[in-house]
């Protein structure tokens, strides 16, 4: 029974780093970039979430749409003005304006909403389910996050295959050249993609402060960092390798916690990537490409 | 002709040995002429450390073509490495540069070997997996080391992973206490032992740089298939790559654990990765002075700014997305070179003006 | 590139002469002495530097408007990082500061506190609460509770009032505080006869996600669990353990204070919450002290991190009127008189009255413990 | 796959061997190689012998395979079938560097040179093995490290003379002209001493003028070092003056072996690739 709540704990988180890996994957997989702010574009969903629900009074629902919209303009800024100029060039460049649009988002979220951590009270209002007489306890945020991933990754799949936006990115991806020559706008389908990414990152940080209330400027750093590390794991570039890297990671890092050691969960979560790296470099369900000679 | 290509990459090096050598005789001269200010002086041996940290990366990434998020870990190892072997040397060896020199070269093999151990799985991979697994073996460096309990009493060194039973005859001396680090560190750090750092660092970067060891490297950066098609064992020397700078990190995190007093693993985490690879960027890949240059600027930077108080982080993010843009983004150069052009034809403009 | 590598080498230059400088120090004011405080305020740690911050602005500006000495104040951010908190220290010793009145986390304390014993000045920190803070030397005072004294006083008030069948702890590893206060307790629980059967804890970098430990505590049966570590901390585990229905007695410390005004948290959640703390926000006689820092903080309640930032100034400020200190006096001097000062008075502050420190620097001041009723604080006991 | 010759084609039974090579071991001895990517055949029953001063060449359509197969003899693909052997050494699961330091060096069909580098240095790298100086050597400029950089430096400047390139030896190799470029690949494939230089494409993107001298220059490499060459090449003009034998592939598949003369009037060769070129 034991084992069976912390599966359910290893889900859950899990299930959140699924979301948050989804929109690294899809940034990764389109703009061939390692987008590090993705992690603190979470966190500015998550305050506004958080301001719309407690300064405005509104309903959850609104406060997600708004922290989506928000986040949606905030992540084509970003792309436009920090990214885009930087087309091109190294990808090591935009790895560190990457970075500093990261320092830049949470430091800037302190001079907003100061450095106090605020409680995020759960917008998920479900009643936890008491199976077994109580001892295993499956809480409303645990179904919502997992049907939230699921639902997300069905979405995202079917958007990226049968819709004409969602091929020109597949299209994008595959080849920028050739797909420019097909007369797709590859700015434009960039930039729908980090909207993309960011609006699902806005999903993620109300799931995540649902889950795990603690909200500060610094929230979406380690988990960004263990989404990442989820995306990898199932093969970066694709959606249902991002999902499954996550719920992966999410049940590995509380089973090590659990029944290893709480200290050394962290070495062993990302010592299981590494072997699963060594043993499929190019993640659980990514495609490997064979350099042409 | 030989000669002079000869001489070029002579010339340049001596140019990199130069600068070095003046800024040390100066901030030397100023210290001990008490013009420096207390945070000058407290500057000098952590800007020797990321000096020397910068240029080593740079050797991976620049050099190497190897983007390695996991530097700090490295560091992390000699550190601790130079506080057990300092501190287990305190009576055996009196002479305290000796002392912290055994520690440096102590620090820098285990964090070479750790390299080399973790080179084997690795240098399999290339590219953006490469840095994600250099990223985790940093974080896993990082998560053992801060759970080491080492401690020495009378009847010798105590090594344990875990607090548990970890106990201590009378009168002796936790030197590494689990993740709360090191505490009452003697410091042994001094500037003059942090140039010699950087001399090495750079000595052995420059000379390898420009040896048929170098060459092979960045064959292998340029062309991995037509490095293999000549005879070069590729991943030999990646690992060679990595190895050495993971030695000279570990040099460098010797030196910097013995400038502070107290130590905590959490200080080698992936943002200090993140700080050493934004030296290395920003001065350039592949260039070891701009590496020297933008270790320094940007180590001073941040304190520069002090006065700024609140908004002193977030400045430090613009600049560097700025600096970014303008270095990089060939719109954003386009747009500079447009508008400084405009510039001096106003100036030429009035010069006409003013001489007709 | 070349022209960006010399902007850079140009911008060293000037930056080498600036070195030099800066290091002509203003004429020293008799009238006023000079502190200085440097704590986490960006950072994930900033929420306490920003509170000893505020706390110690409020005492500066009321000892400013009295007349008489003044105060200028200057505060520094470290980031929570020892290598960056030495160079606040340095920074704030070019300003020519007289005392340091920091840091407010202990790592930091622990980097800068050598570097005060050899300069010989004057280090007070408010909430640096490791025992070796003060061993440093005996220029380091604390006023805050020393970690494993209070883990101590924390067990004997669980055994005196009977509170605890079956103790769980969960505590931060990687974090000194917690450790500290985890062994003081355990030690005097040990002595106590107190029955410990759940021991679990994580650390920094893995402290987003508490579910683990929380259920691992019911899964042991705790009927009580101690947690000594901070508030942000606390309300996560306070919420996990609601959602999954597990309602033990919680017990924190000092660090905890503050739960109640976490923003956003339901408070209701932190009903019958048993905590040790010095300053209590309701009592009458701190309510001058809470309206300045609620107007000063956006209607932030004050916790015991801001009322010993507000104590140490204080403190600080009595002593140089009591032994003469002024603007002038050399901070090696000043130093000198202020321990002998703390030596044989007392100081009665915020965070307690009759308050001593020992030779060490270490305080004796009585602990208190409240338990949260209908969102307020009541004395325990 | 639709046009797979499906004639049986009578492949003449000729001695690739020049007269002064016969009785000799030779360089290059591949046996029934063939690949299968992913159940494709790619190259199939590929046989062929190259003597130690010999000039072959490897022609056929786009798509044929060529480019595969000097994949698989220089050990980039492991063969699902066969062996090649190198100097009578199998090369089978060698890596590629083990594989050239046995005697076989090549260029690239889309150069691949140290762009970043200089010509010298490009040239360096390729003499990697024969420099003989030790890590720690280098690393502490000890004596032996300059003897052996002044030697190396001597001898790359040679062979950049030879193929008349000493005046960009300070140049960076991205930035030289493409036919130099192509030549700079061949230099750097003669620096690893091979006894046999696989070129892909060495004339692709010359003008005529370049590629009658590239002409002149394969067969002054092989006169001078005494190599053998094996080429690939789709200017008919060069292939039928330089190769003293000829392999044709399709498919994957050898249809047609012998003296230039041979291949020209062999019908199976002119029905699959000659008679759609010959037009230029």
């Amino acid at each position: 029974m034991q084992i069976l709540q912390y599966l359910i704990n290893g889900i859950s988180i899990g299930a959140v780093y699924a979301i948050i890996a989804l929109g690294y994957t899809m940034v990764y997989g389109i703009a061939k970039m390692l987008n590090f702010a993705h992690g603190d574009i979470i966190m500015v969903g998550a305050y506004i979430s958080f301001c719309v629900t407690n300064y405005l009074g509104l309903p959850a629902f609104v406060s997600v749409i708004a922290a989506m919209a928000v986040c949606t303009l905030l992540g084509i800024l970003i792309e436009k003005l920090a990214y885009m100029p930087l087309r091109g060039t190294p990808s090591l460049a935009v790895l560190i304006t990457a970075i500093g649009v990261s320092y830049f988002l949470q430091n800037g979220a302190q001079l907003i909403w100061g450095s106090a951590p605020k409680n995020f009270a759960s917008i998920v209002p479900l009643k936890p389910v008491f199976l077994a007489g109580g001892e295993l306890v499956i809480t409303g945020e645990v179904i919502v996050t997992i049907l939230a991933s699921v639902l997300i990754m069905v979405g995202l799949t079917l958007f990226t295959t049968k819709t004409k936006i969602g091929k020109a990115m597949r299209a994008v991806s595959e080849d920028r050249a050739a797909a420019q020559l097909m007369g797709i706008s590859v700015n434009n389908t960039i930039s729908m993609t980090f909207a993309i990414g960011s609006a699902l990152a806005a999903i993620a940080g109300v799931l995540l402060c649902s889950t795990v209330p603690t909200l500060q400027p610094t929230t979406g750093a380690m988990p960004g960092i263990r989404a990442f590390t989820a995306a990898v794991f199932g093969g970066i570039g694709s959606i249902p390798g991002a999902m499954l890297g996550g719920i992966l990671l999410g049940i590995i890092e509380t089973f090590s916690k659990a029944f290893i050691s709480t200290q050394f969960s962290d070495a062993i979560v990302f010592s299981v990537l590494i072997i699963i790296l060594l043993v499929k470099p190019a993640g659980l369900l990514g495609k490997q490409i064979q350099e042409k000679v | 002709m030989k000669k002079l290509l000869n001489n070029k990459n002579t010339r340049s090096n001596l140019v990199i040995y130069l600068v070095v050598t003046v800024f040390f005789l100066v901030m030397q001269g100023m210290n001990m002429g008490g013009m420096l200010t207390s945070s000058w002086k407290g500057f000098l041996v952590p800007i020797c450390v990321y000096i020397s940290l910068a240029v080593s990366l740079n050797l991976l990434v620049g050099i190497c073509g190897e983007l390695s998020l996991g530097h700090a870990g490295f560091m992390g190892i000699g550190a601790f490495a130079g506080i057990v072997v300092a501190a287990l040397l305190q009576d055996a060896v009196a002479l305290e540069p000796l002392r912290l020199f055994i520690a440096m070269i102590v620090g820098g093999v285990l964090a070479g070997a750790a390299g080399f151990l973790i080179g084997i799985p690795v240098l399999r991979l290339r590219g953006d997996y490469l840095a994600i697994v250099t990223l985790a073996f940093g974080e896993i460096l990082k998560n053992i080391v801060g759970n080491l309990y080492v401690g020495l009493d009378a009847e010798g060194v105590h090594v344990s992973a875990t607090s548990a039973k970890f106990t201590l005859l009378e009168g002796g001396k936790m030197i590494l206490d689990g993740p709360v680090g090191a505490t009452g560190i003697k410091k042994l750090a001094t500037f003059p032992m942090g140039f010699v750092l950087v001399l090495i660092t750079l000595f052995v970067v420059l000379n390898l740089v420009n040896s048929k060891e170098g060459r092979a490297i960045k064959a292998v950066r340029d062309n991995r298939i037509a490095a293999e098609s000549v005879g070069i064992n590729v991943t030999a020397f990646r690992m060679k790559a990595f190895v050495v700078s993971a030695f000279l990190a570990g040099m460098a995190g010797a030196l910097f654990g013995l400038n502070y007093s107290s130590m905590a693993a959490s200080k080698f985490n992936f943002n200090t990765s993140i700080n050493i690879l934004v030296f290395v960027v920003l001065g350039g890949m592949g260039n070891i002075l701009g590496s020297v240059i933008s270790a320094t600027v940007l180590y001073v930077l941040p304190e520069a700014l002090r006065s700024l108080e609140d908004y002193r982080m977030i400045l430090y993010a613009v600049v560097l997305i700025l600096v970014m843009l303008f270095t990089w983004s060939p719109r954003v150069k386009e747009f500079v070179s447009v508008v400084t052009d405009k510039i001096s034809g106003i100036f030429k403009k009035k010069e006409v003006e003013t001489n007709g | 590139m070349k022209k960006f590598t010399a902007l850079m080498l140009a911008m060293l230059m000037v930056m080498s002469l600036l070195a030099g400088c800066g290091s002509s120090k203003p004429a020293a004011d008799a009238s006023t002495i000079k502190i200085g405080m440097s704590g986490p305020l960006t950072g994930g740690a900033a929420v306490y530097g920003k509170a000893v911050e505020a706390g110690m602005k409020i005492a500066v500006e009321e000892i400013n408007a009295k007349g008489g000495l003044k105060i200028e104040f200057q505060s520094q951010d470290d980031e929570h990082d020892g290598e960056k908190a030495l160079n606040a220290y340095n920074n704030l010793k070019d300003w020519g500061m007289q005392f340091f009145a920091g840091a407010v986390t202990t790592a930091p304390c622990l980097s800068i506190a050598p570097t005060a014993v050899e300069d010989n000045i004057f280090m007070m920190t408010p909430s640096g609460s490791s025992d070796k803070i003060p061993m440093t030397g005996n220029n380091i005072f604390q006023m805050c509770f020393t970690d494993p004294n209070q883990g101590a006083s924390a067990a004997e008030l669980v055994a005196e009032l009977n509170m605890a069948q079956n103790i769980g702890i969960i505590f931060d590893n990687s974090d000194d505080y917690s450790k500290g206060l985890m062994n003081g307790f355990k030690t005097k629980a040990a002595e106590l006869g107190l029955n410990i059967v759940c021991e679990t804890n994580f650390t920094a970098d893995n402290k987003t996600d508490l579910s683990t430990q929380v259920t691992q505590c019911k899964d042991a049966g705790c009927d009580f669990v101690f947690l000594p570590f901070y508030a942000t901390e606390a309300s996560q585990v306070l919420t996990q353990a609601a959602k999954i229905g597990y309602e033990p007695t919680f017990f924190g410390c000092d660090g905890m204070d503050g739960v109640l005004t976490i923003e956003g948290f339901d408070k209701s959640l932190a009903e019958g919450l048993v905590l040790m703390t010095p300053f209590n926000p309701d009592a009458p006689e701190t309510q001058d002290f809470v309206s300045k820092y609620q107007a000063m903080m956006n209607g932030e309640t004050p916790n015991q991190f801001a009322a010993d930032g507000y104590d140490v100034i204080y403190a600080i400020y009595d002593a140089c009127v009591a032994a003469g200190v002024d603007g002038t006096t050399a901070p090696s001097d000043a130093c000198e008189m202020l321990k002998t000062y703390f030596a044989t008075n007392e100081f009665s502050g915020l965070t307690g009255s009759g308050m001593t420190w020992d030779e060490q620097g270490m305080i004796s001041k009585i602990p208190a413990a409240v338990v949260i009723e209908n969102g307020k604080y009541v004395a325990l006991g | 796959m639709a046009d797979y010759p499906r004639k049986v084609i009578q492949v003449p039974t000729y001695n690739l061997f020049r007269e002064q090579d016969a009785g000799k071991q030779p360089v290059l001895d591949v046996r029934n190689l063939g690949i299968d990517f992913g159940g494709l055949t790619a190259v199939d029953s590929f046989n062929i012998t190259l003597g130690p001063t010999e000039i072959s060449g490897l022609i056929g359509p786009n798509g044929a395979g060529k480019t595969t197969i000097f994949n698989l003899l220089t050990g980039v693909y492991q063969p699902t079938r066969g062996s090649v052997l190198v100097n009578g050494i199998d090369i089978k699961g060698m890596p590629v560097h083990k594989v050239n330091k046995l005697g076989i060096a090549r260029t690239f069909q889309n150069i691949r040179l140290f762009s970043e580098m200089t010509a010298l240095d490009n040239v360096k790298v390729g003499m990697h093995n024969e420099i003989r100086c030790s890590f720690l050597a280098s690393l502490l400029r000890l004596p032996s490290y300059y003897r052996a950089e002044a030697a190396a430096n001597m001898k790359a400047m040679e062979l950049l003379d030879f193929m008349g390139l000493a005046d960009v030896a300070d140049q960076k190799a991205g930035s030289l002209p493409y036919g130099v470029q192509r030549r700079l690949e061949i230099v750097r494939a003669l620096a690893t001493n091979p006894s046999v230089i696989l070129l892909d494409e060495p004339a692709a993107g010359m003008n005529p003028s370049e590629t009658t001298e590239l002409m002149h220059q394969i067969r002054r490499i092989r006169d001078t070092f005494h190599i053998a060459i094996f080429l690939i090449e789709h200017d008919m003009n060069l292939v039928m003056n330089v190769c003293e034998a000829i392999a044709v592939v399709n498919y994957g598949k050898i249809i047609a072996k012998g003296t230039p003369e041979e291949i020209r009037s062999n019908p199976a060769v002119i029905e699959a690739y000659l008679g759609k070129e010959d037009n230029d």
